[in-house]
Formats: structure tokens, C-alpha cells, sequence
């Protein structure tokens, strides 16, 4: 199993979710973080651009069966890119995920995903 | 506002014809001036109100739907708006005007009769101006662009409000003397809250949903703020109904108790309602009820006595909340729900408030008609000038709505939905706070 | 609210018997309608003070506490409370009725001879009767069932308010006329605070602690809307106060002087004390700090001057501090200190006002005697109005917390606590902002 | 305020010399009353306003700058303050003093030829010397410290505001009795807005920038609730302007009337402004405009006649934008743009107006000259008061920071800073919400 | 070392730490997320059920020596259940943690935790 | 590739962003969250002494290389101290990141980081 960790932009989130919803990944968990990689966004302060130096950013972590990892991380390539690709689209995380259990159940390993 | 509750009472309004300049009433100026602060504490009511009621990435821009009103309709006002709805019948009446109220020059020694400045009049009035087209704007929150709207404004303020208005309250037209005594609507039953509510709903069906609705959901992101907002407008609501008086005596406190009689009955039926339905009162239930009960007895507040107003109240909510249900059945998305509100309690006030005058007005009403005055006769008049303003401004919306997006366009664009207001239109973000920096 | 200042000013709020219509003042009304409006904005107010200090979970529910009581009491009041409060004396004077009061019916022409409408008045005093037991909601914050707590201000607005407020302030009270000129409580020393202030300490007695009270750090979930509160409580409280005196003149000035001066006297005081003692002054010190000046004050804004508001307010701050330290040392759960602030700080106004007196209010006081009247007279007087309100109120509060508990029940289960009010009993929650959607 | 439409009106404000006390005029009592409260108003106002613009970690900090104003400065102006600004003419005319005036204590009976108190007369007065020092705050943001800045704004009002003060508003004031018919300053252009915005420039550049300005980005941590203080300033503006005719009729209607148009007016520029410049208008940039509308007519608002109104409004966000396009290009760190927004558009203010004034006070001006009065003549006096008024209040908060540097010290350390003020200064944090717990 | 990411319900965190407590865990790290997994929470709008597609959760991140991931895993297992288990209840996730660093001491490794 | 995962305190996020440049490490997410560690700061809540249970940190993300692990980890020790350490201070956690996705030109590999 693997844990996904994608850091995308907020106005991403409706179409990545969607993005992974056709593809049949509908358990994740989002978070809302801040993030410093290439400049991007401006915001308007007082009829001066304001270049922030951390931007606010989605985070989303969906864990998956080995099989999955490639569907998923297809499902948000493709939706969280602006265009055809700009700075501050954001980075995929994928890290061994050792095991996982469902509280509800204490089920444990893939089928608990 | 033009008091309807007699007509003797509204010449009070005009200035002397002859040279003798009316006095100066310091007490019924101090509440009229008192009265325009609290309306104007309206205009952040709402954009608290509403602004807390859609998505974290649209508070600020909702909030300046509320907010630019002040801006454009306060300039307009002062430059036009306040002759076209004061002004002498032109165009058959469709419409007043008068030269003299331009840039408002000629209101600055008039005393009205009432024994306020004119210029008073001019900037309460102004404010019933400002919040009518803020009031629509909740029917199509969260995706609209924002130079359509202030386009969408104007056009209705000119073209929609200032006849309206015109019709109800200037002493020449034609809903102000229909019937023995006029069409009752003291603080704008049909002049806000059934124009906004009406054309609120025609704009959401021609608008079309949000992304994603009803499917996904939309959760406020401050109910909290909601609820500040909602107080403030029960607060300046006061100035609305008993300002509406023109006056600061009998008159005036009986509009402001029984505006404050519907209020706390609207809210206490809504919970109830709740309570039943879902086992659960909630706090936006809570704002709904009291909203309700403010707009019913808007038109009302005039002539109706407490017990009428706990009645209407009541009603009130019964009727929006089964409103809202329907509007959740048929599936448009009138977001905020700014005809269920608005448009519903209008209708329901304007109506209802016949079965509930206060004798004295219908013993002078018969008097004046010359003879006999039933219940019925009023509701007569009262349904004609609903069915009037719910046509008039259904029909003049869409014709506003085809400009605007024939020019600046109105609809934000899909990308410009997901990421939101805010972001898009006015290069902002709402809450600093949520994320670290 | 009953203007004690003198007997004979008091009169003012009677209507003549007689035929003689008294005039209406329309600046006097005028000022009065404001007062209404501010002293309404107060429950807002209130509920941005009281949701600001909760936990996240329970902000909407907190807030509902404070707003319900302005659906519940606000149709209550117009039923039946007004003619409780200032009706004629009956089962000996422990209440007020007077049929006529029943829906407000009976005021619909009446103009009092202070020359206002009496709906005003009614409506001014309803406003009174809507905050206090939004007050003592305060002291078992986090912890109630929203439908025990609306039986519970029900039960005790019409066993507890109603009457201490009939013996204060209706002309027929006995405290209204305990010595020479009255038991002095200007705008709700004891009607207001004393009363909610012990009534929330018993009652926080009996329902006991919030789970993990003291153990756990129950941290505010917003101090910056507990400002904004503190900030709308201080400027409604200039209704409250100045609109006491039933009046637009020198008493009116007099009091809203030494209601400005006490509340920042107190809140200096505070920050003083806090410096002292942790070198830091807190923002809720600091609103802590207002509100004990400006409840020392309320009984005493009639009578007292400018360096005498000065010495209450900083005295307030003080003992208000001691008791809440003494609070945390006895271990029981006020949670948001209805008792330490508005408890102790209305018993002191009560008690140290008869020290600064304004010296013509005591030769009246002594020819009203017929003879001498002293400081400590009046102290007596007051020491009595204290202690029967004191006595009262935490009896009747047992009795209703009995009844309540046995039916509907008040305590929220521990499960309902840990998942928060709003989301149990409302269905809501407060901050969408603060979860992605 | 002291009005300075033509000199025969301010002698309403002296009590009478001989034993015939004036009568109170129940009406003016009760706007001023009402003004009083609209004007407390502002000052939650502009701490949410402020409070929104700064960082998370210093948002109750800087609220708390305004909020202790009211404490110090309440209590100082009851002391002292009043004394040394109504007065009679001491030291030269450098100050007022008028022993009587001490702890307010000769104003027990005191009624004003205006027909109203002389205690509301003194709470007015005293709500704008609680705004002015508050305002300064912003300049210096996120980066003093709270003991500092308690000193320096108790030694900026005694030595800056009630001078200038005395100067502009006292009828023995030099500046009161410049020229034909006196500088005009209606409602505190120089005494108010040109004071805190070049004291808040002078603080600002002494001080020097926060770290990390402007490399690091500052984001507000709250635009929310900035747009809420906005609206709640907006309508404590019109206690502002339109209390400062301690009337209630036809002044004060005038004044009420081109505050509303030339912050409509302001707004509405800054958005189109902001259009063309970046095709985004800001909400910020919205408050900005209605803010430097309101500043540009304080002044003006007793003299200018509607259209002024737009064309003043229009102008001073004109002004203001260019003036933090230059700041920003210049480099210095006003936080929130006191002087770009206060400073400037009162200097436009106080000059501009002499262009717009109505021809009637012309006439009475030139009378009173004993011949012509020009618009130049008047402008030359203007630009005299503003001169003086910049000069001085720059030398003299030069002196004051130097002073207060040298004992409590201003400046927060540079880890106090990154810390934050709440947690640093207050032992707080503004909101616990963003935080699980 | 392990690090043990729990998502639970957010009326769960007192209960959970509670439990966590008794076991003698008391050093953990918890946020704020929103997720989706089986729908379960309702909220009222105007008179409507409203199932929101991502529901708020608490994330509580522990970093815990192999030998008391079963005594933790166990802890937040029984606190965070409703009942016998529905649906909502959250899940538990463990990755592998190679190294663990106290910054006060700049200790390493187990003892770090 | 090694994910970084610091808990810090708040007041020293400024300190430890600089410090990161200075090492040229430009790239981060953080976010909120709140922790249990030691007892350290305290709140004061009307005049009394509050020690919250749970208190405010901030977390921060770092993918790096292998490489920069190291110069990572020495950079946010030198700048999230608290003159010689001090309660509260915080952790770094080190996981091993198995695959890193630029997702504007879906790189892989050590070039995304
Ligand atoms: N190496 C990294 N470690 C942690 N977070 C990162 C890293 N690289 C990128 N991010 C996160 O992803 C967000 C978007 O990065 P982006 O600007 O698209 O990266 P790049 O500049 O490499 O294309 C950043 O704001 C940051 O939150
Ligand atoms: N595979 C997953 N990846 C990421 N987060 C998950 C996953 N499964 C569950 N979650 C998180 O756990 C929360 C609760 O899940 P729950 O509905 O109890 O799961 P299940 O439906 O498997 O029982 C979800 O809201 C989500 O935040
Ligand atoms: N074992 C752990 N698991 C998860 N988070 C931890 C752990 N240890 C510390 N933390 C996080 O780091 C923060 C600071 O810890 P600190 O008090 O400095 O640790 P210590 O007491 O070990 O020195 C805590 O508030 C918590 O958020």
C-alpha cells in the first residue's frame, strides 16, 4: 500500500476531486496548508501587487492498493494541471504505507483502504 | 417613507406651496437622522448576513454585492434617482421627475411639513434605494462577475425601483391613490421586498445553478458572522419601519412594536417549525424566522396592532419555510433564498395586513371612499398592487438581465466559480488567518 | 425603565387619568426609540461577547442563547410581561397585572406624561426584559439543552424578572417606595444584574462543571469577536442607561457622562490590575474591565457624578478581579462569570452608590423624609433592595432549575458536550471557513 | 463639535452669562445623544477595521490600540481634557483652562445656548479625542509596544490634540477667529485627520519599518471583518459629521447629506480606479475610498453642497491612491496608510472646500469682513490652519516619541515581533478556532 | 519507529486523547483535515438534510518506538468507535519513521520520540 | 528522497523559513496544527494562569534529496531553538519518500523535488 501526498492549488480542489471520483478513488482526506515553491499567485493590497511568499495550497492524502497508484496519480496530473502546466501547480508525495486499518471495523491492509 | 397610514398625514410630506417654509421639528428630525444611520447599519447587516452563508472563496465577494450598492445607487440617488421617484408624474405617470431635484439642488432650505429637512426625506429614502438591489443580489451569489452586476444594479434601480417607488409613494402615483385610501405599504412591502424577491428569482432561473448544485454541497463558511449580521439588521430594521413614519410619536412607536412583535414571533415559529420537522432548531432557522417576520410586517407596520403582528409573524414563517422546501423540490437555486424570504413574506404581508388594520383606518378609509370600506375592498387593492409589482418587475428584470449579458455579461465564468469570487474578481482573500504565513 | 432620580419626575411615566391626553414630545420619543434600538443591539452584542469564549464547538449554540431569548421573551413580553411588570400590585405586591396591558392592547393611544407613547416605554423596558436572562446563560455555557434553557428563561423571566422588576420600578413597588425616595436602581442594578448574576451562579452550581472542568484549558475560540461584542455592548449600553431616565435632557446627559466615564474607568482599572499582577493586560481584561464599570454604574447613572463614576468603575474592576480569582480557587464552573462580573459588580453600584449621591437628590430625599435623610439611611435602603433581590432570586432559580430538570431537563449529556452544541442541538457548525469543502 | 458655519451660530454653544439658563431642546438633546453613540461606534469600528489589515498573530494587539483609547483617553478628557480644549485662552492661547471644567464638575446644570447639555456637548467632544490618538495607531502597526504606546497617546492628546483643539473649536481660539468668518473645520479635517495623519507619518518613519518590510508579504489577517469595520465607521461617520451642527434641523441634514454622497462618491472612484489600474477592484480598495471620502468632506461637510460632495469624494481617492502608490514606491512603512489616507485626504479636505462653498455663507463671510471675502481669502486661511496645523503636530510628536523612547520605550523588540503583539503583549491569541484543542 | 496517522471524528478527540493518555501516550501532534470516506454526518440548512460530499475531520499524528504501536493503535481503536463501529469512523494509518529528532537536545532516534 | 516533517513552535517560523533559504532549501509546505509535547507557553484567561493542553505549532514539509537531508535538518535545528532549547521546541520526523511529481511536467525523481 501506498500513501499519496499531492499539494495542489486551491482552485484545483473541485476538479481533481471530480478527476478521482471517475476514476473510482473516492476515499481521501484534504487539508488546507501553505506552501513556498516557485512564485505564482498575486494578491491586491492597497493598488500594490503583493507577491506572498507562502500561498495557500490544498493537500490532499488518499492511501491505495499498490494497483491504484498509478491511476491515481494519473487522475490528478491531469486535473490539477492549469493548462498545459505552470509554476505552483503543486508536487505528488508517495511514501510506503505500511499498514492501514478501519476503526469502524479493525479490519487491517488493503481491504481496510 | 410615504406613511399611507391616511392621507391627511402625508401632506405632511409636501412642502408649503406658498412661501410660508414649514418649521423645523428638532425631534422628528433627530429620529429621521437616527433612522438613516440604522438603515445604513443595514447594508453591513447584510453583507455579513450573506456573506457568511456562501463558501470561504466568495465571503468578500458577496459582501461587495452589498457594499457597491452603497457606492453606485448613493451616487445615483443624489444625482437622479431621488427625482425620478419624487418627482411630478411623467410619461402617464410611469415614472417622476423633477428638474429641481437633480444633483438634489433644490432641497437645500426645503423644510417638508413633516417638520424635517428635505434633504432628510432624501437620504432615508436613499437607503430603502441602496438596499433593495443588494437585497437580489443573494439570489445569484457566487457567480456572478462583478462588473455585470453593478450594470445589473443600475439598470434596475432606474428602471425598476424608481417606478415602483414612484407608483406606491410619491402622493401623484397611482398605487398611492388607488382605492379609498391607497395601497397600503408603509415601509416597503412591494417597493423592496417583492421587487428584490421577485426579480431575484426571474435572475437565478435565468442564471441558471451554481457548479455542482444541488449535488455537491455549499456550506456557509460563518454562520457565525450570519448571525451578527442578522442582528444588526433586526436592529436597523427599527429605522426602517418606524423611520418609515415620518414622524417620532404615536405612529412611530406603533410601527416599531410591532415590527419588533413580528420579529420575535417569525423566529419563534420558525424554531418551532424546526423543532417538529427535524428535532433540531437551527441558528440560520433562527435568522430565516426573523427575517421573515421583518419583511411580513414591513408593509404592515402602519396599521396592524401587536396581536396582528404575532399572527403575521407566525405565518410568515410557515409559509417561507414551506417556500424553501418547494424551492429544494423543483431544484433552481435561488442561493439565498432571497424569494423564498423576500418575495414570499412580501406577497404575504402586503395581503394579509388587510385582515388586520386597525379600526380607525378603515372607519377614515370608508370616509374617504365616501361610504362603505370592507376588508374585502382593501384586499382588492392590495392584490392589484402585488400582482402589479410581481408582473412589472419579473418583466423588466429579464429585459435588464438580456442587456447585461448582451454587454459586460453577468454569468462568471466555470473556472472563474471554482476558484472564486474573491480571487478572481477582486484579487483578495477573505481569511488571512486560515492559512499560515 | 422607572426613573428614580425623584418621586415627583416619576409621575411623568403615568398617563393623566383624567381625559387630558398628555402631548407627545417628540424629541423625548425620539431619543427613546433610539435607546430601544440600542439597547436591542445589546443582544447581539451579548452573543459575540458570550460565542467568543466557548470552545469552537459551541459557538452557534452560545450565540443562539442570546438571540433565542429575543424570539421567546420578545412574544412574552408583548403577551403578558408588561402587564405583569407594570400593572397594579396584586397577591400583595409580589406582582403586577393589569388586564388592559394583555397583548399590549390597552396602549395602543396612550401617551404617557413624560411624553412619550407608552408602546415605547414598553417596548424600551421589553428590551430590558429580553438581555437579562440572556445573561445569566453565561454562567452554564457548554453544557445545557437548548429546550430546557428556553423553558428555563420562560420560567424565570415570569417568576424572577417580573416581579423584582414590578417592586422596583412600577409606581406601586415596595422598593420603589422603601424610605424616603425609593430604593435607587436606575436602569437594572438589581433588576438586571443582581438577578442574573445570582440566578447563573446557582444555577451553575447546580447543573455542576463542564467535563474536565478545571483540568482541561477550555480556550476561547475567538477573542477578536468577544471585542467586536464588548464594543456593541458598551455603545447599546448607552441606551440602556441614558434611556433610563425616560427623558432627553439634563438627567439623560447625566447619566450617559457617567456611564462613559465609569466603563473606561474600569476598563483602565483592569488593565491595571492585570499589569500588576501578570505584566500583561489582557483584551478580555480589558472588555471584563467595561463591563464591571458599566454594570457598577447601571444603578447608580441617575444620582451619581462624574468623579463618583470614576471611583465605582476603578472599585468595580477590583472586587470583579478578586472574584474571579476566588472563583478559581472555590472551583466551580461560571464558566463565562455571569456572577463575578455582573453579579458582583451590580451588588457594589447598588451598595456604593449611596457614598456619591448627588447632594439635591438628598434635600429631596430629606423633605420627602420630612426631616433628615442621611447616607446611611439610604444605604439601608439599599442594603434591602440587595438583599431581597439577592434572597429571591436564588430561591425562585432553584425552584424553576428543579422544574425544568424533571421535565424537559437542562443538563446535555456528556456525549452531547464533547461533540459540541452546535452540532447536537442545532445541526450546524459555526466556522465552515475553517474545514476545506 | 464647535460648528463653524458663521460666528452668530457658535454663540448657541456658550451658556448664557446671566442667570437665564437656556431651555433644552429636547430634540437636539436627543441627536446629540444619538451622535454620541454613532460616533463610540466608530471606535470598535476602526479596531476591526485595523484589526482585519494585520498579521493573525497581532490581531488583538492592534484591536486592543483602539479599545484602550477609549479607557485612557475616556478617562483623561473627563479629568482634564475638556478643560484644557473649551476653556478659556491660557499661555497665549497655546491652551484652554477653565478650572471649573475639572472632573467636569461645573457642568451639573449647565445647558447650552444650542439647547442641549453641556455633559452631551463634553461626551461628544470626548468620543473624538478617544478616535484621533486611535487612528494614529495604525501607522505604527504590528511593532510597539502596549506600555509605550499607552504614554505616548496620554502625552499626544494633552500636548497635539488639545491644543490644535482649542485652536479650531474654541470660540477664543486663534484659529476659530482667522479671517472673515474663521478656518473652516466642520467636523475635524485638521483637529481630527490631519493631526493622526502626520503624527502617524512622523511615528511611522522614527520608528521604522516591521521586519522583513517590504520584502515579506504582510496578509491581512481578515479582510472580513475589515469590511465590517468599514460599514460600522461609514455609519458612525454620519454621528460624525452630522452631530458636529450640535443641531438638528437644517445643518445638520446638510451635513448628513454630503457625508453620505462624498463616501459613496469615494468609493465608487477608488473601485473604477482600481478597474483601469489592475481590472480588479478590491474590497480593501472599496474601504479605502469610503474612507477618504468621509475624511475629504469632515471638513467641508457644514459649507459644500451635494455635487461638491461628489467631486471632493471623487478627488480625495484620487489623491489617496496616488499618495500609498508613492508611499509604496518611497519605501517607508505606514502600516495602514494613516497619513496616506487620513493625512492627505484631510489636508484636500480643508483646502478643496473653499471652492464649494454655499454662496449664503460667502455672503455673510464678506459681511462679516466688512466688504469682499473671497474664495481665495478663505483659501488662504485654510491653508494657514492646515500649515500650522501640519507643522505642529509633526514637531510636537516628534518631542513626545523622543520621550517616550527614552523612559517606557515604543519599539517591540524584533522577537516580540515575530512572536506577535497577542501573544507577547496580551497573553493571548485572537482566535482560537484556527486551532484544534 | 513508526509514525501512526489516525483520522477520526472530530467529536472523538477527547476520547481519544483520554484513552491515549491512560496508555501513557502522551506526546502527539493533531490538525484539522476534512475527508471523505462513507458519508455519515448531516447538517440542516433551511429545512434541508445537507450531506456535505468532505465532512470535518481530526488527524492525530503520533511517532511512537515499534514496540507501543500496537498499545496505541489499540487506544485510539476503542476511543474512537461510536458504538460498535459505523460508518465515518475513521481510519489508521502507519508509515515507517527511520528518524526521529528532539530539536531542544538535537537527540536522535528512540528516545527522541 | 526523504519527506521532513518539522513540528515547531509558531514564534520561530519566520527564524526557521530564513534559515532554510539561507540554505537554499526554497521549497516547503506548512501548516497548522497543535500539539502535546511538554508544557510550555501559557495563555491567560481573566486573571488566571491557563496552560493549555493542546497548543499551537506549526508543522513543516520538506522533500529533499538524499543530499540535502543533513543541511535540512541542521537548518531548522540552528533557527527553531529557543536560546539553548527549551520545553515545547519541537521534532523532525523522517520518513523515506519513494517517489516525488512535479505535476506541471510530471517529472519524477530527485529533479522534481
Ligand atoms: N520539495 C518540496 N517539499 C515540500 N513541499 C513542496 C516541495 N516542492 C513543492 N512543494 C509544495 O508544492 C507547492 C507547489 O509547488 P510548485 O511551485 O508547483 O513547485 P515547483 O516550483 O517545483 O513546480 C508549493 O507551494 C509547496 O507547498
Ligand atoms: N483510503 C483513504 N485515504 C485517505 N483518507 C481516507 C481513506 N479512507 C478513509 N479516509 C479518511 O478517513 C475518514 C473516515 O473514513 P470512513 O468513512 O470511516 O472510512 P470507511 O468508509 O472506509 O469506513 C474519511 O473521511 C477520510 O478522511
Ligand atoms: N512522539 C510524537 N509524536 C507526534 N508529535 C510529537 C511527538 N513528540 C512531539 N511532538 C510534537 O512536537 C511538539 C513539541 O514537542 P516538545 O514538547 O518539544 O517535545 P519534547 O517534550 O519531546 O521535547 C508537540 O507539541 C507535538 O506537536
Amino acid at each position: 500500500m501506498k500513501l499519496i501526498t499531492a499539494i495542489i492549488q486551491p482552485d484545483k480542489l473541485d476538479e481533481v476531486r471530480e478527476s478521482l471520483i471517475a476514476a473510482e478513488i473516492t476515499r481521501i482526506t484534504v487539508s488546507r496548508c501553505t506552501g513556498h515553491g516557485q512564485y505564482s499567485d498575486e494578491d491586491l493590497y492597497r493598488g500594490q501587487k503583493v507577491v506572498p511568499n507562502l500561498m495557500p495550497k490544498v493537500r490532499i492524502d488518499i492511501a491505495c492498493n499498490d494497483a491504484f497508484v498509478d491511476i491515481t496519480v494519473g487522475a490528478i496530473l491531469k486535473a490539477a494541471r492549469h493548462n498545459s502546466g505552470q509554476g505552483g501547480d503543486g508536487k505528488i508525495f508517495i511514501t510506503h504505507l505500511e499498514e492501514c486499518i478501519r476503526i469502524r471495523t479493525s479490519e487491517r491492509g488493503g481491504k481496510a483502504i | 417613507m410615504a406613511k399611507k397610514t391616511m392621507l391627511p398625514i402625508l401632506l405632511l410630506l409636501l412642502p408649503s406651496v406658498a412661501g410660508a417654509q414649514p418649521a423645523n421639528d428638532s425631534g422628528v428630525t433627530a429620529w429621521m437622522l437616527t433612522s438613516t444611520a440604522l438603515v445604513l447599519l443595514m447594508v453591513p447587516g447584510l453583507a455579513m448576513f450573506y456573506g457568511g452563508l456562501v463558501r470561504t472563496r466568495n465571503v468578500l465577494g458577496t459582501m461587495m454585492h452589498s457594499f457597491a450598492s452603497m457606492a453606485v445607487i448613493g451616487v445615483l440617488w443624489a444625482v437622479c434617482g431621488y427625482a425620478f421617484c419624487f418627482g411630478e408624474n411623467r410619461l402617464g405617470g410611469w415614472l417622476g421627475w423633477n428638474g429641481n431635484f437633480f444633483f438634489l439642488k433644490g432641497l437645500d432650505d426645503s423644510i417638508l411639513d413633516a417638520g424635517i429637512p428635505e434633504y432628510v426625506f432624501a437620504m432615508f429614502q436613499g437607503k430603502f434605494a441602496i438596499i433593495t438591489p443588494a437585497l437580489i443580489a443573494g439570489a445569484f451569489a457566487e457567480r456572478v462577475r462583478f462588473k455585470g452586476y453593478l450594470l445589473f444594479i443600475t439598470l434596475w434601480s432606474l428602471l425598476v425601483y424608481n417606478p415602483v417607488c414612484h407608483w406606491v409613494w410619491a402622493k401623484d402615483g397611482f398605487l398611492f391613490n388607488m382605492g379609498a385610501a391607497g395601497a397600503i405599504d408603509f415601509a416597503g412591502g412591494t417597493v423592496v421586498h417583492i421587487t428584490a424577491g421577485v426579480s431575484g428569482l426571474v435572475a437565478a432561473l435565468v442564471l441558471g445553478s451554481r457548479r455542482g448544485y444541488p449535488g455537491t454541497a455549499m456550506n456557509p463558511n460563518n454562520l457565525v458572522m450570519t448571525l451578527m449580521g442578522a442582528g444588526l439588521l433586526w436592529v436597523g430594521w427599527f429605522g426602517f419601519n418606524a423611520g418609515s413614519s415620518i414622524s417620532s410619536g404615536l405612529d412611530t412607536a406603533r410601527a416599531l412594536t410591532v415590527t419588533q412583535i413580528a420579529a420575535a414571533a417569525g423566529a419563534f415559529s420558525w424554531m418551532l417549525i424546526e423543532s417538529v420537522h427535524h428535532k433540531k432548531a437551527t441558528s440560520l432557522g433562527f435568522c430565516s424566522g426573523v427575517l421573515a417576520g421583518l419583511v411580513v410586517i414591513t408593509p404592515a407596520a402602519g396599521v396592524v396592532q401587536p396581536y396582528g403582528a404575532v399572527v403575521m409573524g407566525a405565518a410568515a414563517s410557515l409559509l417561507c419555510y414551506g417556500a424553501i422546501l418547494l424551492k429544494n423540490r423543483l431544484g433552481y437555486d435561488d442561493s439565498l433564498d432571497v424569494f423564498g424570504i423576500h418575495g414570499v413574506a412580501g406577497m404575504l404581508g402586503a395581503l394579509m395586513l388587510s385582515f388586520f388594520i386597525r379600526p380607525g383606518w378603515m372607519v377614515n378609509a370608508a370616509e374617504a371612499a365616501g361610504g362603505t370600506w370592507t376588508v374585502l375592498d382593501q384586499f382588492g387593492v392590495q392584490a392589484a398592487a402585488v400582482g402589479i409589482t410581481v408582473a412589472y418587475s419579473a418583466a423588466v428584470t429579464l429585459l435588464i438581465l438580456f442587456l447585461v449579458q448582451k454587454t459586460t455579461g453577468l454569468r462568471l465564468s466555470e473556472k472563474g466559480e471554482m476558484t472564486g469570487l474573491d480571487n478572481v474578481l477582486h484579487g483578495e482573500h477573505g481569511y488571512g488567518l486560515i492559512n499560515l504565513s
